[in-house]
C-alpha cells in the first residue's frame, strides 16, 4: 500500500505539489490526470525518490520513504516508467532490461517471458543501442525495463505516449493482467482519458499542484472531468 | 684503430717474454703507480704471468674493488656491507679486517683501461668453465681481432660445447681470419659467416674487407655487404615497429585510467596523472622496504607493488570521487577545476613527503636487459611492459563488458538518475568506477616507474598524452583507446628516424588535429542517434 | 499544384537494418499529409532524411523540384524554408520561453544580421501572438528548462510556427497532450495547411481522423498503403501491423 | 522613463561596478605616483596590476567562447603567445644596434646562431603600427583557419578542447625550436623600450597599465555588446543545444567561427600588452598547462559572467603572487585547496558568491550550468 | 638603519624546474645559516628571504622585483634555466641589484649585475671533449641534447671544435629531443648503429633534466656500456643519478668543476654540513651546490670589503675576490664576472658517485664569449678596466656605442 500524505514539493521558490494525497493499493489501478504542468510528473518523482518533498510524508508498506534514496526505493519494491523513456542510449536493449537486476536475487536474474511477449519488437532488437531506438520501441523499452524489476508498485507516467494503437491495446492488456495478478500496485499518469477510464480503480484529477477530484471509477463522470482537462 | 690494435697485441706479446722477468707480486705491486696507460701495459703483463691468482686480480681490478691500504700498502680486495668496508689481500688472501673509508685508495680504471683488462682477460677465459664467461670472451676477441690468436680461437671453437658460445667463437674467428693473411677458403668462409651475423659491425667489417681483399673474397664480401643493407632495411622496418608497439603500451597503461574516469564517466580528471605518480610512489616505497627488510625479495618487489599500487591509487581515487566528484556530476566542466586542484595538491603532497628529487625505482632482474631477435635487440622491461599493458587492457574490459558491475557502470553514467530509479547504488558504483581508472593508473606507474623518472613530476609529464590518446581514440570506448595508444605509438616511431623526435611530436600533434576532422568523434567513435541528440 | 516534396526510392540502412526501404513518397505544395505506422517503421527517420540530419544511402529527395536534398545540411533544409518539431521535445533549456521563440522567428539568419539585431514591434507582438496560441503566455519569462514535458511539446509547436516555414514536418504533436488539446492542434494545422504544406506524424487516429486528410502508411520503411484515413484502417495489412484489433 | 544611450546599455550593475573600480585604478595610480613623492604605489605593483589586467583580458576572451558559445578552448594560451611575440618582434627590433653584438638588424640570438639576414617572417616588425596589426591578425588568422575546418566537420566538446590544446602544444615544440626563429626556448627577452619610452621607466609602467585598463574595459564592452545582442542569444542556444540550433536555420560554424576569431584577437591584445610589462615571451606561453589556467580563472571567477572570469583571473594572479611569497614551499596546498573550495561551496564561482549575498541572481540561470556542461 | 641583511632566494621550488633547484634553496638556507653562525656579515645577521618562481619565467621576473623592491634584498641568489636568468636580468639591472647564477650555461653573456659561478662552455664541454680524444680515442662523435639554447649553443661550439681537429661531418651526429623526453628507443639505437661502424664513437649529452632518467635507462638495458660507446654528460651530477641504478651505467662520463667525491677537508666539512642540515644521510651535493658556495662567499667577502652592502660598492669590489672552492683550489671572481674554476672529467661509479679519471692543471678562467663562435670571438668582457660587458676588439668600442 502507498500512501501519499499531504506532500509540498517546491522547485526553487516556485510550489508544484501543494498538500496532495492519495492512496495506492495492490491489485488496483489508480490513475492521476490532468492537463500539463499541473504538477502530474512531480507527482511521480516524489514518490520513486526524484525530488525530494518539502511537506508532508511517503508511506510504502508501512514505512514512511519520504528521505529515502531512490535506489532503496526501488529495492523496496518500486519501479517506474518515467515520462521521456529516459533510456540507457549506449546500453544495448538487452543491457538495458539487465539494469533491473540489480536489487534481484542471484537466482532470479532473467528478463520474464512476459516483457517478449508484450514487446516482440524488443527480441528482435535485443543487440541494438538503446538510443537508436525509435520513440515508440524506446516507450516499450521502459515499459519492460520496469518489468524485470518484479516491482510491487509500478509506476507509470504516461506509457502509451508515442506508441501505435495495436500495442497501445496490449499494453492496456497487460496492466490489466498485472493488476488482477493482485501482488501489484499500479499508479499510472495519463492525459488519454479512455485508456485511463479503461483501466483504473480510483483517479485523481491535479490543478496547480492540487488534486481537485478524486473517486472510483464508477464516480468517474465523463463530462465533468473532460472540462477539468481543458482550459 | 688499427695503431691500437697493434699497440695491444705488442703489448701482450711482450708481456708474455717479459713474464719470466716479473713476478705477479712485483706486477700487483706497480699496478697503483703511474698513468692509466701505464697500468694498461701492466695489466697486459699480469695477463702474460700464467699465474692462477692473475684472474682474480684482474677481475676486482675490473670491478673497480682493488685498493691499496694506506697502513701496510698491500693491495686488497675491499668488500662492502652497509657503510662498512673490510679489506683482504689479494694475492695472500690474508684478511686485514674492518678498514676505515678513508684508510685506503683505490686503484683507478677508466675505459680504456677497462677495455684493456677485458682483451686481457679474454684470452684467460676462454676455456673458462662458466659459459658466460666464454662469451664474454669471446666477444672481446671479435670486438679486439689479432690473427695471431686466430688458431687458439679455433682450438677453443672446436672445444665449446654451448651452441652460444660457439657461435661468437666462430664470428672471432671469422675476423680474425680476414684480418690475417688467412688462406682464400677460410677467409670465403669467414666472410660467410659475418654476412649471417648480418649487423652493422659485421657490414663494417666486410667493407673493408671488399675494399682490400681481391679476387673471390672481395667479391663475396661486397655481396655480402649487399645482402647485409637488404636485410637491415627489413630489420629496420620491424624495429620500427617495434618501437612503436613499444611506445604505443606505453601511452596504453598511461591513458587507460582515464579511458575509465573520463571516457567512461566523463570527468575531466586533471588528477589522472598524479595517479600514476602515486603508484610510482608506491613501488618506490616497496621497493625500499624490499631493500632494507628483505632484498632477496627484490625480483618479486614488482609484483609485490602491484597490487599494492592499485589499491593505494584506487583508495585515492575513491577518497578523491566521495570527497569532491560527487558533488560536481551534471557539471562535468567544474571536475577540471576541482581536480586540478587536487592534482597540485597532490603533486605538493609527494614533494613535500618524498622531496622533489627523482627517486630510484630498481629493474628486478627479469625486466633487465634485453636479448636479440634477428637484427633487433628487444629490452626486457619493454616487452614486459607490453604485456602487461594489454593485460590490464583485457581484464578491463571484461571488467566492463562482461560483469554486472561493468554494467553497473555505464548505466550510471549514462543516466544517474534513471539507474538510480532501477535500484543501481549509484553511489557505490561511481566510487568503484573512480576507484577503479585510479586503481589502474596507479597500476600504470608500477610500470612507468621501470622506463621514466619517479618524481613529482611524473604525473605532468602524461596527463596531456593520456587525454590525446582517449579522446584520439573516442571518448567512451576503450578499445579506441588501445587503438589510439597504438597507433600514435607507431606513427610517431615511424616519423621520429626521418624528422628527428621533436617534428615527429610535432607531426604528431598537427596528425591528431587532422584527424578529427576526419572523425570528429575520435577513431572507434560511438555513433548512432543516440549521441548527435 | 506543383510537388513540394519528392522522395524517390529512398534507402537507408543502420548497420545492415534497413530503416528505409525503397521509399517514395510526393507531396504537394500546401498539402496537408498524415503519416501513420508502426513503432519503427522509419517515420522520423524519413524526417531526418528530409532535413540533412541523415543522408539516405541511395534516392533522390527533391525540393520544389528542384533542390537536392540529400546535399543540404540542417541549416541549409531549415532556410530553404522546411522547419521541424521534434518527437522529442528539444528546446533552449537555458533560455526563456519568450526568447526561445524570438530565436526562432523568421528573420535573416546571418551573423551580422543577428549581431546588429534589434526586436521589432512586430517582433513582440508575433512573439506575443504565438504565446497566446501555445498556452505559454503566463511562463513567457521561465527558463525553457523548467517547462513541463507537455509544455516543452507546445514550446516546439510555438518554435516551428515562429519560422513560418513553407513545408512543416510535425513529428508526434498530440504526445502529451489532453484529448481536447489534441483537437485544438488538429484544427489548427488544417488551417495552416493550403498555404503551407504540412506532414504530420501521428499515433492517434482520433486526432488523424481530425486532420481529415490523404494518410500514408509506413511499413519497415516502405509505403504500405495510402489513401483516405478510411481507405487504409481497412487495409488487412494495415489492421495487422498497425492498429490492431 | 529617459532613454539611455546604447553603450549604456550594456553596462549592467556588475559590469558598472567593477568599471568603476577599474576606472579608479587607472586614474588613481598613475596620479598618484606622478603627483605625489616617494610613490605611494610602488612601481612593481603597478607591473603586477598590469600583468593582471592583460590575464583578465584574456580570462574574458574564453569566458566570452566557453561560457557563451560552449567552446572549450584549452589552446587559448596560443593566441595570447602569438599576439605576445608579435609584440616582442617589434619589441627585438627597437633594440637596434643596442644589443650585446651590436647588430643593426639581427636581433642578438641570431646573431649568436649564425643568421646573416633577418627571416621574412621578421619584416615589418619594426613598424610599431604592423607589429600591433600582427598582434591581432595573427591570433585572428589561426583562429580563422583552425575554426573553419573545425566547426564545419562539426568538432565539438572533448574533441575539440584536445585539438586546441593539441596546435598549442605543437606550437609550444615548434617554437622550442631554435630554427623557427623566434629565440627558442629562452624567447625574447632583453627589451629596451617602446615608441622611443624607456621600458624601465615608471611613467612607461603607468601608461602600459593605463592601457592595459583600456583594453580591459573595451574587451568586457564588446563582449557584452555581442553576448546581449540577439547573436548572444543564438550562441547561448548553440551553446545549449546546437543541433536544434541548425534546424532553424542557423549556421552554426559561421556563429561560433565568429566569437571564436573576436575571442583569438583578444587574447592576441592581451599578449601583446602582457609582453612590455613582464619583459619576455618565451614558448612555456603556448603550454598546454597555462591555457588550462585560464580556464580555471574562469571557472573560478563564474563562467559566464564576463566581469566574473576578469576577477577570477585578478584573484588567482593575487593568490598565486601572495602565495608564492608568504608559503613558498606549500602554496600548492593553498592554490590547489582554494579550486577544490571554490568548486564545491561556490558552484557560481566567486562572482555567483558575491551576487547571491547582495542577493542577486548569477549567470544566465541556475539551469545553465547543468544543460550547458 | 636595518638590523639585518637580506639574502634573496629565487628558485623554482614546483613545476618542472623544483626537481634541481629545490636543492639549491637548501644549500642557500645553510650557507646562510652558517655564516650568521660565524657571526653574520658586517655584524648583521643575515635574512634568507625564499621565494617560490614555479618554473615560470614571467613570473620569476615578478618575484626578482619583488625581492629588491618590496623585500628590500641586497643580494639574490637564484635561477637555473637561461631563461630564468634572461627574464630576470633586465630587473636587476633597472633596479641595480645582484644576481648570483650557480649553473653551467652557454656563455654568451655578460651583465654589470649579474655574477655567473656556474660553468662557461669553455669550463665544461670543451676540456671533456679533448679528455675523450685524447684518453677514449674518440673519432666519431653523437652530440645528442635537449632542444633549447643551452645545448645548442654548446653543441655548436663543439662542432666547430671538432671540425678544428678534423673531424669529418660524417662522424658527426647531432640529435635533438624535446623537452621531457621519455621514449629513447629510437635514438639509442640509432646511437648503437652509428657507433658500430668501426670507429671509436662517444656520446657528448647536453640532454637536461627529467629525459636523463629514462635516457640511461634504455641505454643501461640496450646494454650500450661505456666501454663501447662512452657517454659524457654536462647536465647529469650526482642528483640526478640518484633516481636511477648506476650499475649497468659504471664508466660513463660527465664533466664538471666539482664532484661530491673529490677528496678535500674542504668538501668533507660540506658534506658533514649538508647532511646535518638536511637531516639525510642519503643526500647528495652537486656542483651548482658548490657554486652557490663559492658565490655566496665570494659576496661576503666582498661586502666586509666594501664595508656596505650598496650594489654599486659590492659590484665594484666582487673582481678579484678570491673564495676557496670544495675541490681544493682558490676561485677568484674575474673582471668579466666570471669565475675560475677547476674542470673535472668523472666516471660514473655503481654507488651512484662519479670517480675522477681526468682533471685540468689549473683552475679555468670562465669565458664569457666563446673563441669557437664567429661572432663573438671579437668580444670581451671587462667590468673593471672597460667597464662593458661586450667590448669590440676589433672595432674597440662597447657593445652599441
Ligand atoms: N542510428 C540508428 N542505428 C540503428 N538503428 C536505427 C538508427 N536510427 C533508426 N534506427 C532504427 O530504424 C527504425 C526506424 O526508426 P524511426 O525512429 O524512424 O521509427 P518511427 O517510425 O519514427 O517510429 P516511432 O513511431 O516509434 O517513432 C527503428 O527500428 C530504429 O530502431
Ligand atoms: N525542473 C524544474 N524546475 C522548475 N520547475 C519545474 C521543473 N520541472 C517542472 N517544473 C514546473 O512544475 C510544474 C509541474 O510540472 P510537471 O512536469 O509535474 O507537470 P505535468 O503535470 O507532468 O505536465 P505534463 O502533462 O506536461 O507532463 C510545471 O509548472 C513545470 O513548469
Ligand atoms: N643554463 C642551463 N643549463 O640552462
Ligand atoms: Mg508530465
Ligand atoms: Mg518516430
Amino acid at each position: 500500500m502507498l500512501e501519499v500524505k499531504t506532500v509540498d514539493l517546491h522547485y526553487g521558490a516556485a510550489q508544484a505539489l501543494r498538500g496532495v494525497s492519495l492512496t495506492a493499493a495492490p491489485g488496483r489501478v489508480t490513475t492521476v490526470l490532468g492537463r500539463n504542468g499541473v504538477g502530474k510528473t512531480t507527482l511521480l518523482k516524489s514518490i520513486v525518490g526524484r525530488q525530494s518533498i518539502s511537506g508532508g510524508a511517503i508511506e510504502w508498506e508501512g514505512q514512511d520513504i519520504s528521505r529515502m534514496r531512490a535506489d532503496l526505493r526501488a529495492r523496496a519494491g518500486i519501479a517506474s516508467v518515467p515520462q521521456g523513456r529516459e533510456i540507457f542510449p549506449l546500453l544495448t536493449v538487452q543491457e538495458n532490461l539487465e539494469t533491473g537486476f540489480s536489487i534481484l536475487p542471484r537466482g532470479q536474474r532473467k528478463v520474464p517471458d512476459e516483457v517478449f511477449e508484450l514487446f516482440p519488437v524488443l527480441r528482435q532488437m535485443l543487440g541494438r543501442r538503446g538510443g537508436d531506438l525509435s520513440g515508440g520501441q524506446q516507450q516499450q523499452l521502459a515499459i519492460g525495463r520496469a518489468m524485470v524489476m518484479k516491482p510491487r508498485l509500478l509506476v507509470l507516467d504516461e506509457p502509451t505516449e508515442g506508441i501505435q494503437p495495436s500495442v497501445i491495446q496490449d499494453i492496456g492488456r497487460a496492466i490489466a493482467y498485472l493488476r488482477d495478478r493482485g501482488d501489484m500496485a499500479i499508479l499510472l499518469v495519463e492525459q488519454y482519458f479512455d485508456f485511463a477510464r479503461d483501466l483504473c480503480d480510483t483517479f485523481h484529477v491535479m490543478e496547480r499542484g492540487q488534486i481537485i477530484k478524486a473517486g472510483t471509477r464508477a464516480e468517474m463522470n465523463e463530462e465533468e472531468i473532460r472540462g477539468m482537462m481543458t482550459v | 684503430m688499427a695503431l691500437l690494435r697493434v699497440l695491444l697485441a705488442a703489448a701482450i706479446t711482450c708481456a708474455a717474454s717479459l713474464a719470466a722477468a716479473q713476478s705477479l707480486e712485483d706486477l700487483v705491486a706497480t699496478l697503483p703507480e703511474g698513468s692509466y696507460d701505464d697500468r694498461g701495459a701492466v695489466v697486459a703483463q699480469i695477463a702474460g704471468t700464467g699465474d692462477d691468482r692473475a684472474l682474480k686480480v684482474l677481475e676486482s681490478l675490473l670491478e673497480g674493488d682493488l685498493e691499496v691500504l694506506d697502513s701496510n700498502g698491500r693491495v686488497v680486495e675491499i668488500r662492502s656491507e652497509g657503510r662498512d668496508d673490510f679489506a683482504t689481500d689479494i694475492l695472500t688472501g690474508e684478511d686485514y679486517g674492518e678498514v676505515p673509508s678513508r684508510g685506503s685508495s683505490r686503484i683507478r680504471v677508466n675505459n680504456s683501461l677497462r677495455r684493456d683488462i677485458r682483451a686481457a682477460m679474454g684470452t684467460m677465459t676462454l676455456r673458462h668453465p662458466d659459459p658466460a664467461r666464454r662469451l664474454a670472451a669471446a666477444q672481446a676477441a671479435f670486438r679486439s681481432p689479432d690473427p695471431d690468436q686466430a688458431e687458439l680461437l679455433s682450438e677453443a671453437l672446436a672445444a665449446e660445447t654451448d651452441p652460444q658460445v660457439a657461435e661468437a667463437l666462430s664470428r672471432a674467428v671469422a675476423v680474425a681470419a680476414l684480418e690475417g693473411a688467412a688462406p682464400e677458403a677460410a677467409q670465403l668462409e669467414a666472410v660467410a659467416v659475418l654476412s649471417e651475423m648480418g649487423n652493422t659491425e659485421a657490414r663494417t667489417i666486410l667493407a673493408a674487407a671488399a675494399a682490400d681483399a681481391e679476387g673471390p673474397v672481395a667479391e663475396a664480401a661486397s655481396d655480402a655487404v649487399r645482402h647485409i643493407d637488404q636485410m637491415q632495411r627489413l630489420w629496420g622496418l620491424a624495429q620500427n615497429v617495434w618501437f612503436g608497439l613499444s611506445l604505443g603500451s606505453v601511452l596504453l597503461l598511461a591513458a587507460i585510467g582515464l579511458a575509465i574516469t573520463f571516457g567512461v564517466m566523463g570527468v575531466i580528471n586533471m588528477a589522472h596523472g598524479e595517479l600514476v605518480m602515486i603508484g610510482a610512489y608506491t613501488t618506490f616505497v616497496v621497493q625500499e622496504a624490499i631493500r632494507s627488510s628483505f632484498p632477496a625479495l627484490f625480483d618479486w618487489s614488482l609484483l609485490i607493488a602491484a597490487p599494492l599500487a592499485f589499491a593505494v591509487a584506487g583508495g585515492v581515487g575513491v577518497a578523491i570521487e566521495r570527497g569532491v566528484v560527487r558533488f560536481l556530476y551534471g557539471r562535468p566542466l567544474e571536475t577540471l577545476l576541482a581536480t586540478w586542484g587536487i592534482s597540485l595538491m597532490l603533486q605538493q603532497a609527494v614533494r613535500s613527503i618524498f622531496g622533489p628529487n627523482n627517486r630510484e625505482v630498481g629493474n628486478p632482474s627479469f625486466m633487465s636487459g634485453a636479448f636479440e631477435l634477428g637484427q633487433m635487440t628487444v629490452t626486457w622491461n619493454r616487452l614486459w611492459i607490453l604485456v602487461f599493458a594489454l593485460a590490464v587492457f583485457a581484464v578491463l574490459l571484461f571488467v566492463l563488458k562482461k560483469t554486472p558491475i561493468g554494467l553497473q557502470m555505464r548505466a550510471v553514467t549514462q543516466n544517474r538518475a534513471m539507474a538510480s530509479n532501477m535500484g543501481i547504488r549509484t553511489g557505490w558504483v561511481d566510487a568503484m568506477t573512480f576507484g577503479l581508472g585510479a586503481g589502474i593508473a596507479g597500476l600504470a606507474g608500477v610500470a612507468l616507474s621501470q622506463i621514466d623518472n619517479v618524481s613529482p613530476n611524473l604525473g605532468q609529464s602524461y596527463i596531456v598524452d593520456s587525454f590525446m590518446v582517449v579522446v584520439f581514440g573516442g571518448a567512451g570506448n576503450i578499445w579506441g583507446t588501445l587503438a589510439g595508444a597504438f597507433s600514435l605509438g607507431i606513427a610517431n616511431k615511424f616519423l621520429e628516424p626521418w624528422t628527428g623526435a621533436v617534428l615527429a611530436k610535432i607531426l604528431v600533434l598537427v596528425f591528431i588535429i587532422l584527424f578529427i576532422q576526419k572523425r570528429p568523434r575520435g577513431l572507434f567513435a560511438v555513433r548512432g542517434r543516440a549521441v548527435d541528440a | 499544384m506543383s510537388t513540394q516534396l519528392l522522395l524517390d526510392g529512398v534507402n537507408r540502412s543502420f548497420d545492415g537494418f534497413k530503416a528505409i526501404n525503397d521509399l517514395s513518397l510526393a507531396v504537394e505544395k500546401g498539402e496537408l499529409r498524415a503519416i501513420i505506422g508502426p513503432n519503427g517503421a522509419g517515420k522520423t527517420t524519413m524526417m531526418d532524411i528530409i532535413t540533412g540530419k541523415t543522408r539516405p544511402d541511395t534516392g533522390r529527395v527533391m525540393w520544389n523540384q528542384s533542390v537536392d536534398l540529400t546535399r543540404t545540411d540542417e541549416a541549409g533544409s531549415a532556410r530553404l524554408g522546411i522547419g521541424r518539431k521534434f518527437q522529442k521535445p528539444t528546446v533552449f533549456e537555458t533560455q526563456t520561453v519568450e526568447d526561445n521563440i524570438a530565436l526562432a522567428l523568421k528573420e535573416d539568419r546571418s551573423v551580422w544580421a543577428t549581431l546588429f539585431h534589434r526586436r521589432s514591434a512586430e517582433d513582440t507582438r508575433r512573439i506575443g501572438e504565438l504565446l497566446e496560441l501555445v498556452k505559454l503566455s503566463h511562463v513567457a519569462g521561465w527558463m525553457a528548462g523548467d517547462l513541463s514535458h507537455g509544455q516543452k511539446q507546445w514550446l516546439e509547436i510555438g518554435m516551428l510556427l515562429a519560422q513560418d516555414p513553407e513545408l512543416l514536418l510535425v513529428d508526434e504533436p498530440a504526445a502529451g497532450m489532453t484529448d481536447a488539446e489534441t483537437m485544438r492542434t488538429a484544427e489548427l494545422l488544417r488551417q495552416i495547411a493550403g498555404r503551407h504544406t504540412v506532414i504530420v506524424v501521428e499515433h492517434d487516429m482520433d486526432f488523424v481522423r481530425a486532420l481529415d486528410c490523404r494518410v500514408t502508411v509506413l511499413h519497415q520503411g516502405h509505403v504500405l498503403a495510402e489513401g483516405s484515413l478510411d481507405h487504409v484502417s481497412a487495409n488487412e495489412q494495415v489492421i495487422e501491423v498497425y492498429l490492431g484489433r | 522613463m529617459v532613454r539611455r544611450h546604447p553603450v549604456l546599455n550594456l553596462v549592467d550593475r556588475r559590469m558598472g561596478i567593477f568599471l568603476a573600480g577599474l576606472f579608479l585604478l587607472t586614474v588613481a595610480i598613475p596620479v598618484g605616483n606622478l603627483a605625489m613623492a616617494g610613490q605611494p604605489v610602488p612601481s612593481y605593483i603597478v607591473a603586477l596590476l598590469g600583468k593582471y589586467l592583460c590575464y583578465a583580458l584574456l580570462a574574458v576572451a574564453l569566458d566570452l567562447v566557453w561560457g557563451y558559445c560552449g567552446i572549450l578552448s584549452l589552446g587559448h594560451g596560443a593566441f595570447f603567445a602569438l599576439g605576445g611575440y608579435a609584440m616582442g618582434m617589434h619589441l627585438m627590433r627597437e633594440i637596434g644596434a643596442r644589443g650585446v653584438y651590436a647588430n643593426p638588424v639581427l636581433p642578438d640570438f641570431m646573431v649568436f646562431l649564425n643568421w646573416d639576414s633577418l627571416p621574412w617572417y621578421w619584416l615589418g616588425f619594426d613598424m610599431f603600427g604592423f607589429a600591433l596589426a600582427m598582434a591581432l591578425l595573427v591570433p585572428g588568422l589561426l583562429a580563422f583557419v583552425f575554426g573553419w575546418f573545425a566547426f564545419r566537420s562539426r568538432v565539438t566538446g572533448v574533441y575539440l578542447s584536445i585539438i586546441t590544446q593539441a596546435m598549442t602544444y605543437a606550437l609550444m615544440l615548434a617554437f622550442f625550436r631554435n630554427e623557427m626563429g623566434f629565440g627558442g626556448y629562452n624567447g625574447l627577452t632583453d627589451f629596451k623600450d617602446v615608441l622611443g619610452f624607456s621600458l624601465q621607466a615608471d611613467s612607461t609602467r603607468a601608461g602600459l597599465f593605463v592601457l592595459s585598463a583600456l583594453a580591459l574595459a573595451a574587451g568586457l564592452l564588446v563582449s557584452k555588446a555581442i553576448t546581449s545582442s540577439k547573436l548572444g542569444k543564438v550562441l547561448i542556444a548553440i551553446r545549449d543545444a546546437e543541433s536544434r540550433t541548425r534546424f532553424i536555420g542557423y549556421r552554426v560554424e559561421e556563429y561560433k567561427l565568429f566569437v571564436f576569431v573576436v575571442s583569438a584577437m583578444m587574447a592576441g591584445l592581451a599578449g601583446a600588452l602582457y609582453v612590455p610589462q613582464v619583459g619576455i615571451i618565451n614558448p612555456g606561453e603556448f603550454s598546454p598547462a597555462n591555457s588550462i589556467g585560464i580556464v580555471i580563472w574562469v571557472a573560478l571567477g563564474g563562467r559566464g559572467t564576463l566581469v566574473g572570469a576578469a576577477m577570477g583571473a585578478i584573484i588567482v594572479g593575487i593568490a598565486q603572487t601572495l602565495f608564492t611569497s608568504w608559503f613558498p614551499e606549500l602554496w600548492l596546498f593553498a592554490l590547489g585547496g582554494l579550486f577544490v573550495f571554490v568548486t564545491i561551496f561556490l558552484p557560481d564561482g566567486v562572482l555567483g558568491l558575491i551576487e547571491s549575498r547582495l542577493g542577486r541572481k548569477a549567470g544566465p540561470g541556475a539551469a545553465a550550468k547543468e544543460a550547458s556542461a | 638603519q636595518e638590523d639585518t641583511i637580506k639574502v634573496g632566494i629565487l628558485h623554482s621550488l614546483s613545476g618542472t624546474m623544483a626537481i634541481s633547484e629545490t636543492t639549491l634553496k637548501d644549500a642557500m638556507l645553510m650557507l646562510v645559516e652558517q655564516q650568521n653562525a660565524a657571526g653574520g656579515v658586517l655584524g648583521k645577521t643575515l635574512e634568507p628571504v625564499v621565494v617560490d618562481i614555479a618554473s615560470d619565467w614571467p613570473l620569476a621576473n615578478e618575484k626578482a622585483r619583488q625581492l629588491i623592491e618590496a623585500d628590500g634584498v641586497d643580494v639574490v641568489f637564484g635561477c637555473w634555466t637561461s631563461s630564468c636568468r634572461k627574464s630576470v636580468l633586465p630587473v636587476f639591472e633597472e633596479l641595480n641589484s645582484i644576481l648570483f647564477y650557480p649553473v653551467q650555461y652557454e656563455g654568451e653573456e655578460s651583465q654589470r649585475n649579474v655574477f655567473y659561478t656556474g660553468a662557461a662552455p669553455n669550463q665544461q664541454a670543451i676540456p671533456a671533449v679533448d679528455y675523450l680524444i685524447e684518453t677514449e680515442g674518440v673519432e666519431r662523435w653523437v652530440l645528442a641534447g635537449t632542444d633549447y639554447v643551452y645545448p645548442r649553443t654548446t653543441n655548436k661550439i663543439l662542432e666547430a671544435y671538432l671540425k678544428d681537429k678534423g673531424v669529418a661531418e660524417e662522424d658527426i651526429m647531432i640529435n635533438y629531443t624535446p623537452f621531457g623526453h621519455s621514449d629513447w628507443q629510437t635514438i639509442v639505437s640509432d646511437i648503437a648503429e652509428f657507433g658500430s661502424a668501426g670507429k671509436k664513437t662517444a656520446v657528448v649529452s647536453t640532454i637536461n633534466g627529467d629525459a636523463n632518467v629514462p635516457f640511461y635507462k634504455e641505454l643501461g638495458n640496450k646494454g650500450i656500456s661505456a666501454e663501447d660507446i662512452p657517454v659524457v654528460a654536462f647536465s647529469v651530477g650526482e642528483e640526478e643519478l640518484s633516481g636511477l641504478d648506476t650499475a649497468p651505467l659504471v664508466g660513463h662520463l660527465a664533466a664538471w668543476n666539482y664532484f661530491m667525491s673529490i677528496d678535500t677537508p674542504e668538501n668533507d666539512a660540506f658534506i658533514e654540513s649538508w647532511w646535518e642540515f638536511i637531516g639525510n644521510e642519503d643526500r647528495v651535493t652537486n656542483d651548482p651546490m658548490e657554486a652557490h658556495y663559492i658565490g655566496f662567499n665570494m659576496w661576503v667577502k666582498a661586502v666586509e670589503e666594501a664595508g656596505t652592502t650598496d650594489a654599486d660598492a659590492v659590484i665594484a669590489a666582487l673582481p678579484g675576490t678570491e673564495a676557496p672552492n670544495l675541490t681544493g683550489g682558490i676561485s677568484t671572481m674575474l673582471p668579466n664576472h666570471h669565475i675560475t674554476k677547476p674542470v673535472f672529467v668523472g666516471e660514473i661509479q655503481d654507488d651512484g658517485q662519479f670517480d675522477v679519471v681526468w682533471e685540468t692543471d689549473d683552475l679555468v678562467p670562465g669565458d664569457a664569449w666563446s673563441d669557437y663562435l664567429p661572432e663573438s670571438a671579437p668580444l670581451k668582457s671587462d667590468w673593471v678596466e672597460l667597464e662593458c660587458g661586450n667590448y669590440n676588439t676589433e672595432t674597440e668600442t662597447c657593445g652599441a656605442e
